[in-house]
């Protein structure tokens, strides 16, 4: 998805704001959003892929708006509508009932039956042999989703040099629309700065970022 | 700062608190988890973890060998086990290692803790791909034209973390004591650890 | 600059919403704002580029958040600031005079002598001749300005080719900055889909952008 | 709609306020002059240029050779003299023609008045160019696979207008009919020009 989150190589946001002494949490509410996702992903009610696509599909300027708890906190509600664990209203009609009822005493229920067999991790077996090998000179794919992605468009057709091999990992695009975990190899490569940016490069610069194999072409084709 | 900053607006509040309540309804968040959950994060703030591994390594070469080869053995000498995600990216005279996650805020949090709120804003993360030595310079740190940089976009779940050059000024001092004196700044890349004060040359 | 404004083939903005009827202006402000332009450019205070270059300069949200008119408001009163026609706290003030007192008599000036001997249009006599021609292979640079350019990202390091040759007209990198008009040959550069979306690109689809000389280069260079 | 939608905030109406009360003390805004410079698009809001030119060609091969090669004698025979940065773009039963301005909201106002509000906002000017037959289909415009569509980008100050194919059942019509029948969307290329109503084949 090309989103408003992928932001290497954008302009306009201003100088990098450092707060001094920064506590762990700012707020109460945080360290609730914190905590609220280990529940549901411990009981496969959604991945962390999916975690990250309900981030990217916020409203762009709530999402540029919203703090960084604000956006786990829509992700989870929206999450967990998808998946019906809320059901349409719910949370609303919670916030109504609070407000109405601040003492609410909340009976603690049973969790629910995992809905799915959540392997730990990221790493799963190879099936296939791996494409590339360090050294291999790349393409990145040209490939504009509307889905998840983990392959930023300042990447996309560019041309780089695979630096390792990271193993066989779950595929995010798949993973995050509850497709299956389709894991593919992982690969480091490394991405001159004069191919990412052109005359605007820096010299002596490279980006290395870690790409899965179907989003990579070796080099010779385009 | 507020612009991309953390708030107590009431109706966030308002929709944590309807959400706590929902998810303890359906047993999927017990009393006393959030506690537990966030308790290492509050109680063990800064970047131990990162900090003695690095500590370590400027005193041990076969450990910084086994760290910049394979963390996951290395870790587990300091209890984290089973961890295999964490890649060291070392810092030499000729090359420089930034951390960055563009697409989120993807960072080491098992050996840094919970990342602070610059890295997480669109500055950061927007600049550190296009223009790191004018970023670096803004934040303080000058790199010379001549020492490569290289930044890392943590797209995956593979996690980085930096070990920086040993300061001069520390000859004999322990593994305690080093590690004393390494902040987390350092291990993303947008600081150098620093000399000393009062020391002399190395 | 990759600003926000930069929005061809961006994600996640949801449907094109059709106001019924829309009259042309919503406000009397906007009838102002729409007014407002015309007496500094006349005098030279500012060029269109520089206008484009003052909303393009909003912060992201802002930009985002904003109705059309207020983003022109916002760039008005950014380049009369920069060009010291409105001093720093001025307008400002003059919302503090006016709340005060909503009667408040204005006194009509007279007009400041024209700051530049702005010429007419967009046209300018070529100096050199154009380096390409229709049907000519062409390769958009791959340049990251901070500054304003008229050439957006999605198009940037793609290969297309000259469809017709538009004359020669203002640079706007270059005027938007106060640098200068520096007239460049324009030419209308086909790019297929397939070129700049990849597997993503609809078939029989292609797009057709206008593109100053320097910010194309032979296909066969790169 | 609200999203993208004008406001009477009364921030920004005490902004403009200001504004408009400095402009006239510095001599660069005259009284009137607001009403002068919008009236001639709040008298004739319409594309009514643009649909008469249209229309004419659609009668007249030698203007219609003229108009798509070069405008400006044409924009001449109705009154609008010296432009010479509109090009028409020319429907055909194998090519869609579409306009957008991707970076801010360039139009050709000049021949179809000041562009609506959808034309200037996010979805359209994102859309336009990586999806445009979605797009079209979602705003009620089936293009079929088999015929090309061009998407013109208006980067430069190029202002272009599509000249689309004449609907079936006009034969006969006078220019005064045909103009009448032309209204803005087909214009941009968001639309066909409709088949009259009760109208037979052509």
């Amino acid at each position: 998805m090309n989103g408003v989150h992928d932001m290497g190589g954008m302009h306009g946001f201003g100088p990098v704001e450092v707060e001094q002494n920064e506590p762990v949490f700012h707020w109460d509410w945080e360290r609730t959003v914190y905590a609220a996702i280990s529940g549901p992903m411990r009981r496969g009610i959604f991945n962390l892929d999916a975690f990250r696509r309900g981030i990217e599909s916020m409203e762009p300027v709530h999402y540029l708006r919203a703090s960084y708890y604000e956006r786990w906190l829509e992700t989870i509600i929206s999450n967990l509508e998808e998946q019906r664990v809320l059901a349409p209203g719910e949370l609303d009609g919670r916030i109504v009932d609070l407000t109405a009822n601040p003492d609410l005493v909340v009976v603690t229920g049973r969790p629910p039956a995992a809905r799915l067999a959540m392997l730990p991790g990221f790493r799963r077996p190879a099936l296939t042999p791996a494409r590339f090998a360090p050294g291999d000179a790349v393409l990145a794919r040209n490939r504009h989703t509307a889905g998840h992605t983990r392959l930023p468009r300042y990447i996309r057709a560019k041309r780089g040099a695979v630096h390792a091999y990271r193993g066989c990992m779950v595929f995010p695009d798949s993973n995050a629309h509850g497709r299956g975990e389709a894991p593919e190899h992982v690969y480091s490569v490394r991405f001159e700065a004069a191919e990412l940016w052109g005359e605007s490069g820096g010299r002596r610069e490279a980006v290395y970022i870690d790409l899965w194999e179907s989003y990579l072409l070796p080099a010779e084709e385009r | 700062m507020a612009k991309f900053h953390s708030t107590a607006d009431p109706y966030i509040v308002s929709r944590v608190r309807a959400l706590e309540s929902l998810l303890m309804e359906k047993g999927l968040l017990e009393p006393g988890m959030v506690d537990a959950v966030v308790a290492r994060f509050e109680n063990d703030t800064g970047p131990m973890l990162g900090a003695r591994l690095v500590a370590r390594a400027w005193l041990d070469p076969e450990f910084k060998r086994q760290l910049v080869t394979d963390a996951t053995p290395c870790l587990e000498a300091f209890g984290l086990n089973g961890y295999d995600l964490l890649v060291i990216l070392e810092n030499t005279p000729d090359v420089h290692n930034l951390v960055v996650c563009t697409l989120c805020s993807c960072y080491p949090w098992q050996v840094l803790g919970l990342p602070p709120t610059w890295y997480k804003s669109p500055p950061y993360r927007s600049r550190a791909v296009l223009e790191p030595r004018a970023l670096l310079a803004e934040m303080g740190l000058i790199v010379p034209e001549a020492k490569e940089i290289r930044v890392w976009d943590s797209s995956a779940e593979l996690r980085y973390m930096v070990l920086p050059e040993r300061p001069a000024g520390t000859a004999g001092w322990s593994e305690e004591q080093l590690a004393a004196l390494i902040t987390r700044d350092p291990l993303i890349g947008v600081a150098l650890v620093p000399t000393p004060a009062g020391a002399g040359p190395a």
